[in-house]
């Protein structure tokens, strides 16, 4: 893992509000390479509503840099273009596409050819079209999907396994950030292993990560910090056993003590 | 013996569906009852004439499909045209397939313009000639106000030119006090006559087409509007069928035409006589001027045909083309050298819902 | 089957193609139907890539098609100028006039959508009736033969005609499947279904939708170009329903996202109106009812009917080909 | 005057697109389906009063029910044929299939009816009213009013009542309507026998004003498309201001510059409008 | 407890195209009874409970017999099983997204019988069990956040009145504090004389208040049995060996 230098994203004074209410308000986090950060909240604290602001699907105050490099004012599918990229948190595919046929979808940035390519190298866009059909498939069985469901459409296929495709597809063929908004609801068993065996990979290979997340056993084993939210404020930052002993974020978060 | 030998083959296209159906439909009878006519009478050069019908829809694109397929069917002549914009389309294709094209009904100049058709034929009046009879009766009858409601087309636009040509070519003094221009497919004319009738006019020249719903609409709701002054439509637009759905409406109407069934010189011509009551025994309906003159473009090419022993197109579109003919139903007929049959107009009142010509004209 | 097989059997399949004309009897209705299915398929291409691919109804190919026969009718009638300028003549104006109804229509939707191209349609027919320059009502005439003198070619008749249109319709198909091939072709989907999705997967829609725009309207404008040629005569008329229909049945009858689909929509149709033909009111009659059974009850379209026939008509997704998408 | 006139016309036809618009306005804003055979279902609602009244000598007020019972009739059967379809939400085959309806409608009334142009008259179009210089009929009266209860029962029923709000769920996701206990068919089955009622009424108010051709209906629908559009997708209110709009609009347009334009010109400013404001005039409540 | 069964299903058979989902002899829900369903993702949870209403999002083939207090329902459309007080609050979207919470919780099919052991709940009651969706009751069901929709969704269930409710993963997207919250209020629900059939995921939560756990696994019943005794089941440890790391 090379060096640490500088966050790969930063957020500053992020803010939201839908009309009168505020559901974000002066939120501040940074995340470096190789590091995975956890944002918990209470419902309705504002969590999704931030990566909302990150990623620039609403209008926000504040600032966004990635790399160093200020990206507020860039539209969003340029940030994914730039490594920034996301997950929602109510599972979204492309529906009526197979699996597979999802996954080569968002995998076009490397593979795919363009349009006079296309029709003047039909033999060089079939290869190319094989490498997309191999890779993706690997891709797939490296985010937990076995092979059984790839020619099945999302909507078929269980609901944990249709919430890996999700982050599979958010993953898409590469970022340096990624923002996965709870990743385990609706994971158990091996599939939750899986995920915690994911997550950890990606961090080694340097990714930065952000992790949306309400499942504590989860969050607290591979969260190298975390970040609580509550009423669109930030609550409490710091390492996993801060988090958990913090009476505030015990009241206002995980009740009763895990 | 005619019987024996096989067939002369004649294509016929006009709208037999949609809006204009109904007298497509009609023009086609009329042209199967003169083709019995001819047949009962020998033929064309011995051989019976078979009529080969199709519908254009209205669609210059149908129009054009049509026309190919009875090319391919081998017909001698193709007489077709209702509206401008199918013949136009079609004279190309006809053209080129070199088989000879007559122009029943559509108005349009461009028609004769020889670019589609280098030897077009066409019978019904032009706007030119129609002009002179309706700017002749403004002229007579005094009127100074004068307003047009005029279909927004080459050929609504066209035939109010013609008429306001005329107007000033024999210099009369009049004060255009209204000019409303409406789609063809209008069929609610209120707002049009609102401004018309706050011009207060002498007479009213309605330009309309449109006879299956346009004319008949404006009639009636000029009529409910209390428009004051005369209404006079322009040259062919109020055909008996037009009177049917306008009812009492259409009485007081103003109109002039090139043919009359049962009105001199017509009535007395044996030739149109037999043609009325053929159709009427095949199709118990009394021809109107498009019905007559359908008839008469296939036997104004019958003589010819007869006369030159010939179908081919060439011989045949010169011997019509600045020709003139004998006996047919429209009586002595003379055709210019641009392929324009010309025609002599009469002016005609709607009297308790008939057409009344007025003796006064010509 | 695999993509290297495909690509042999289409192209068979494309020389084979050329000679239905003389299988079937080689008579002028036949080639003049040929050539006429030649030119609408190739007009309804166009629009397939916005129903099938961008999921929306453009109502406005008509205007496409329109600006390839007028631009043609004006620069070989007046101008003088031969087929292959007036082509590339009709390819620069329809860009045009897509750029501009893509920059109107970029953040409208679905009806909304459908509603404004229609009401473009219905503004250019205006414009087209009533301006002298276009010719009016009576339309554009005296449009020469299709003659291309330093090929020494030159088409009098529907059959001379037929390589061209042959040709044309070729081509159009090949774009449209390497469109859908592409980067574009994938991009477009992804929009379509699931535009949130597509954006945090580095797509920006409206470049997208922009783009297959201006790809769509040279294919439909071609069509209006050979078409121009093939009537020797243009109006208003080709803005009119009659057209549009053509299109939009032919897009969907065979079953929607099938590469050949809208060819054998279009032959369908045609065929039916010219050999088949019970007059105007019974057409309707039989069209309308094709139309509803065959969207309302056979979810794969006609086609559907013929499985084993299905191989030539390649489902138009990625290599498992699994899939019939149904929604648009 | 004239213009009070040409006010008279404009406040009549506005009212008169409104209520031909309005069984579109449920279809599309509240159930998310579309109906291309409207205009055609226009023309078979006037025939059918025409039919009722000149063929079978019944009372204008029985011809009018008459004329919405065939309405709901075929409604009731295009949206039994669509309902897969429209399960699917396949907007493009409904779209499509409903032309074909219309289609079907359109040749099989020419067969029956005949192509010739009939006038549909009734006691109430016969009867014009005379103030001085304006003129107007009981038939333009009877459309006003008619349609300003109209919308005005519909907006209660949609906003305030159960049934609307069912239609609206069953229009949002028929799957997890289903699971509040409502029949989802049943509440498709109706909102188009519905819409099939809601044009055959209008027909038979509108229609007597021209004459009546079975080639007819392809200006109402676009019309239609126009009014519902334009008032913002689903909005009932929406829909009636742009009726009355367009009929203004078109009224006065043609007054002051040329009724040959403007229809186009209408055109012109509604695609004005819809790259501006997107939703059409008024925000949508259900819909999209 | 009476013994009763209030639901009842007998060999329930799912599948989709080709491969078998599902495969229960026997599953049945006792009055006042909370049955609590785990197992593995693609076990077979969901299915389980969709086909007990017929109902599915995809196109399923569905065998077997479902009883509601007795009475077969087999053949009855899902809406008409909802009507008899049989509901369901499914996974994924469970809220009108285009309506408000109100209108959400307002829109039931009205004067559906609520006979014996169906308790309607009224809106001021719901509200008052989550006070979070009172504050949010004007805003539509699309600017929830994912744990208010999970609190609509079984507000609404309960505004309808339900003999018995299946539940599937109510626990997805609920803050920590919340998902004892609601589960807590499932229980009370049940001893107020409601019966539950409820999916979760989280089993440590979920074997806090379940009378009986059915551990699925590929489709059939692995394992059954009062909680108390399941609590220390190897097979439930090793099922969820993943759950607590
Ligand atoms: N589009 C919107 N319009 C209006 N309000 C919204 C919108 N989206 C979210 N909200 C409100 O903003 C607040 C924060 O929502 P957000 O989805 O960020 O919460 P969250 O932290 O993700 O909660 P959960 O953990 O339940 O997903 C919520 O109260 C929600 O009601
Ligand atoms: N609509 C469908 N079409 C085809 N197969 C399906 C469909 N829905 C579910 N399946 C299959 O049925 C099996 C059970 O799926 P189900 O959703 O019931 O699992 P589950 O236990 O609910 O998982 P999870 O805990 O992730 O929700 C899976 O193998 C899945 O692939
Ligand atoms: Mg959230
Ligand atoms: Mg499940």
């Amino acid at each position: 893992m090379s060096g640490v230098t500088g966050p790969v994203l930063r957020v500053e004074g992020l803010g939201v509000s839908y009309g009168a209410l505020i559901a974000l308000d002066d939120v501040t986090w940074s995340v470096r390479e190789g590091e995975i950060l956890g944002i918990i909240g209470p419902n309705g604290a504002g969590k999704s509503s931030c990566y909302d602001a990150v990623t620039h699907l609403v209008r926000r105050r504040g600032q966004v840099f990635l790399n160093g490099e200020e990206v507020t004012d860039i539209a969003p599918h340029l940030l994914a273009e730039r490594g920034l990229k996301r997950a929602f948190q109510q599972n979204a595919f492309f529906h009526e596409m197979t699996v597979l046929e999802n996954m080569m979808t968002v995998l076009q940035d490397r593979y795919g050819t363009g349009l006079l390519a296309t029709a003047l190298l039909p033999f060089t866009e079939a290869r190319r079209r094989r490498d997309a059909v191999e890779d993706a498939r690997q891709r797939l069985l490296r985010f937990g999907i076995p092979e059984a469901y790839h020619g099945l459409k999302p909507t078929n296929i269980p609901y944990g396994t249709q919430r890996m495709l999700s982050i599979a597809l958010a993953y898409g063929s590469g970022a340096k950030a990624l923002l996965l908004d709870e990743p385990a609801a609706g994971l158990g068993g091996v599939d939750m292993t899986h995920l915690i065996d994911l997550l950890i990979s990606l961090k080694q290979e340097g990714l930065a990560l952000v992790v949306i997340e309400h499942h504590m056993d989860l969050i607290m084993s591979v969260a190298d910090k975390i970040v609580v939210l509550e009423q669109g404020r930030l609550l409490a930052t710091g390492s996993p056993q801060q988090i958990q002993s913090d009476p505030r974020v015990l009241e206002a978060y995980l009740g009763r003590a895990q | 013996h005619a019987q024996a030998q096989q067939p002369v083959k004649v294509g016929v296209i006009f709208p037999l569906s949609g809006g204009a159906g109904p007298q497509g439909q009609h023009v086609t009878q009329a042209i199967q009852a003169m083709a019995s006519i001819i047949n009962e009478s020998g033929g064309v050069m011995g051989r019976p004439i078979e009529i080969v019908s199709r519908d254009d829809e209205s669609t210059p694109a149908v129009g054009v499909s049509r026309a190919n397929e009875l090319i391919s069917e081998g017909v001698s002549v193709i007489i077709e045209g209702w509206n401008s914009p199918v013949t136009l389309a079609m004279q190309p294709v006809i053209n080129r397939a070199g088989i000879l094209d007559i122009t029943a009904i559509s108005k349009a100049d461009p028609i004769l313009s020889g670019e589609g058709n280098p030897l077009a034929v066409r019978l019904n009046s032009s706007n030119s000639q129609d002009g002179a009879v309706i700017a002749k009766y403004i002229a007579d009858s005094g009127a100074k106000r004068v307003a047009f409601l005029t279909e927004n087309d080459a050929y609504g636009n066209g035939a109010q030119e013609a008429i306001e040509a005329e107007l000033t070519k024999m210099n009369y003094q009049y004060e255009k006090v209204a000019e409303e221009k409406f789609p063809f497919s209008q069929a609610d004319f209120r707002v049009a006559l609102t401004n018309v009738r706050a011009a207060n006019p002498d007479v009213t020249v309605a330009i309309n087409a449109n006879e299956g719903l346009g004319m008949p609409a404006l009639i009636r709701q000029a009529k409910q509007s209390r428009l004051p002054g005369k209404l006079v439509t322009a040259v062919g637009t109020v055909a008996p069928s037009v009177i049917k759905v306008a009812g009492e409406a259409a009485n007081g109407v103003i109109g002039a035409d090139i043919y009359f069934p049962d009105v001199e010189p017509f009535a007395s011509n044996p030739e149109n006589q037999k043609f009325v009551k053929k159709t009427q025994e095949m199709f118990n309906y009394t021809p109107d001027k498009y019905m007559a003159l359908g008839a008469t473009a296939l036997q104004v090419w019958a003589k010819a045909a007869n006369e030159l022993k010939s179908l081919d197109k060439e011989p045949l579109a010169k011997r019509i083309r600045g020709g003139s003919f004998e006996g047919t139903i429209m009586g002595d007929v003379k055709f210019a050298s641009n392929g324009q049959l010309e025609s002599n107009h009469k002016l005609f009142t709607v009297e308790d819902q008939k057409i009344v010509v007025r003796p006064a004209s010509n | 089957m695999s993509s290297g097989l495909k690509t042999v059997l289409f192209a068979a399949l494309a020389v084979l193609g050329f000679f239905v004309p003389m299988a079937l009897g080689g008579s002028g209705a036949i080639y003049a139907a040929c050539v006429l299915i030649a030119i609408f398929a190739v007009m309804s291409y166009g629009l397939d890539i916005i129903v099938s691919d961008l999921g929306e109804v453009s109502l406005a190919h008509t205007v496409f098609f329109a600006v390839g026969a007028y631009t043609t009718a004006l620069l070989s009638a007046s101008a003088g100028l031969g087929p292959i300028l007036s082509l590339a003549g009709s390819i620069l104006v329809a860009l045009a006039v897509a750029a501009l109804l893509g920059l109107v229509t970029l953040q409208l939707r679905e009806f909304v959508f459908s509603l404004v191209t229609y009401a473009v349609a219905v503004v250019a027919a205006t414009i087209a009736q009533n301006w002298s320059f276009l010719g009016g009502s009576d339309g554009l005439r005296g449009i020469p033969l299709f003659e291309i003198s330093l090929l020494g070619f030159s088409a009098r008749n529907d059959q001379e005609l037929w390589p061209v249109a042959y040709l044309l319709l070729v081509v159009a198909i090949y774009m449209v499947s390497s469109f859908r091939r592409s980067k574009l072709g994938k991009a477009a989907m992804m929009v379509h279904l699931n535009q949130r999705l597509a954006v945090t997967s580095g797509v920006d829609p409206q470049r997208t939708r922009l783009q297959v725009f201006l790809l769509s309207a040279p294919i439909t404008a071609s069509a209006g170009w050979l078409y121009a040629y093939q009537r020797a005569y243009i109006s208003a008329d080709v803005l009119e329903a009659y057209f549009l229909i053509l299109m939009l049945t032919a897009v969907v009858v065979m079953g929607r996202r099938l590469l050949l689909g809208p060819l054998a929509g279009v032959a369908l149709i045609l065929v039916q109106e010219k050999f088949f033909s019970f007059g105007g009111y019974v057409d309707k009659i039989i069209l309308g009812s094709v139309l509803i059974v065959t969207l309302a009850f056979l979810p794969n379209g006609i086609v559907g009917l013929f499985a084993p026939l299905r191989s030539l008509f390649p489902r138009r997704t990625m290599p498992l080909g699994k899939t019939i998408p149904e929604r648009s | 005057m004239n213009l009070t006139q040409q006010l008279i016309n404009g406040i009549v036809l506005g009212h008169a697109y409104a209520l031909i618009a309005i069984g579109w306005t449920v279809l599309l804003g509240v159930a998310r389906l579309v109906n291309f055979g409207h205009g055609q279902m226009y023309m078979l609602g006037a025939f059918v009063t025409w039919y009722g009244i000149s063929r079978l000598g019944l009372p204008y007020i029985l011809a009018i029910p008459l004329a919405m019972l065939i309405g709901v009739v075929v409604g009731y059967i295009m949206q039994r044929v669509l309902l897969q379809l429209t399960l699917k939400q396949d907007l493009v085959s409904i779209m499509i299939v409903t032309l074909g309806f219309g289609y079907v409608l359109h040749g099989a009334a020419a067969l029956f009816f005949g192509s010739t142009g009939q006038i549909l008259s009734t006691p109430l179009s016969m009867q014009d009213i005379y103030w001085g210089d304006l003129w107007f009929t009981y038939q333009d009266i009877a459309i006003v009013v008619v349609t300003i209860l109209f919308f005005a029962a519909l907006k209660y029923i949609i906003d305030r009542t159960r049934l609307g709000r069912l239609a609206r769920m069953v229009a949002e996701d028929p799957q997890l309507a289903e699971l509040a206990g409502i029949n989802v068919k049943r509440v498709y089955l109706g909102v188009f026998a519905f819409e099939g009622a809601a044009v055959a009424l209008a027909a038979a108010l509108v229609a007597p004003r021209t004459p009546i051709l079975t080639s007819m209906g392809f200006e109402e629908v676009i019309i239609t498309f126009v009014v519902v559009v334009l008032g913002g997708i689903g909005s009932v209110l929406g829909s009636y201001l742009a009726g009355l709009a367009l009929g203004l609009f078109v009224a006065f347009f043609g007054a002051f510059v040329s009724p040959a334009y403007a229809m186009a010109a209408a055109f012109a400013v509604l695609i004005a409008v819809l790259v501006i404001r997107p939703g059409g005039l008024a925000v949508s409540p259900g819909g999209r | 407890m009476s013994t009763r069964p209030v639901l009842e299903a007998t060999d329930l058979k799912v599948a989709y195209g080709g491969n078998l989902a599902l495969d229960l002899p026997c599953i049945a829900v006792r009055e006042r009874e909370l049955v609590g369903v785990v197992g593995a993702n693609g076990a077979g949870k969901s299915t389980l409970v969709n086909s007990l209403l017929g109902w599915s999002r995809g196109s399923p083939k569905v065998s077997g017999k479902v009883l509601l207090d007795g009475r077969d329902v087999s053949a009855l459309p899902p809406h008409e099983r909802v009507k008899a007080g049989l509901l369901l609050i499914p996974e994924g979207k469970l809220v009108f997204t285009q309506m408000s919470v109100e209108e959400n919780l307002a829109s039931t099919m009205d004067g559906a019988p609520t006979d014996q052991g169906r308790r309607r709940y009224s809106t001021d009651e719901v509200y008052s069990l989550f006070p979070r969706l009172y504050e949010r009751r004007h805003h539509l069901g699309s600017q929830l956040s994912g744990g208010e929709r999970q609190m609509l969704g079984i507000a609404r269930a309960l505004r309808l009145g339900p003999r018995a409710l299946l539940l599937d993963e109510p626990s997805i997207g609920l803050a920590p504090r919340l998902v004892s919250t609601v589960l807590e209020t499932v229980r009370s629900l049940v001893d107020s004389g409601l019966t539950v059939l409820l999916v979760e995921q989280n089993v440590h939560a979920a074997i806090e208040v379940v009378d009986r756990l059915v551990l699925l696994e590929r489709g059939r019943i692995l394992a059954e049995g009062p909680a108390s005794e399941m609590r220390d089941d190897p097979r439930i440890a090793e099922a969820y060996l993943g759950a607590h790391v």
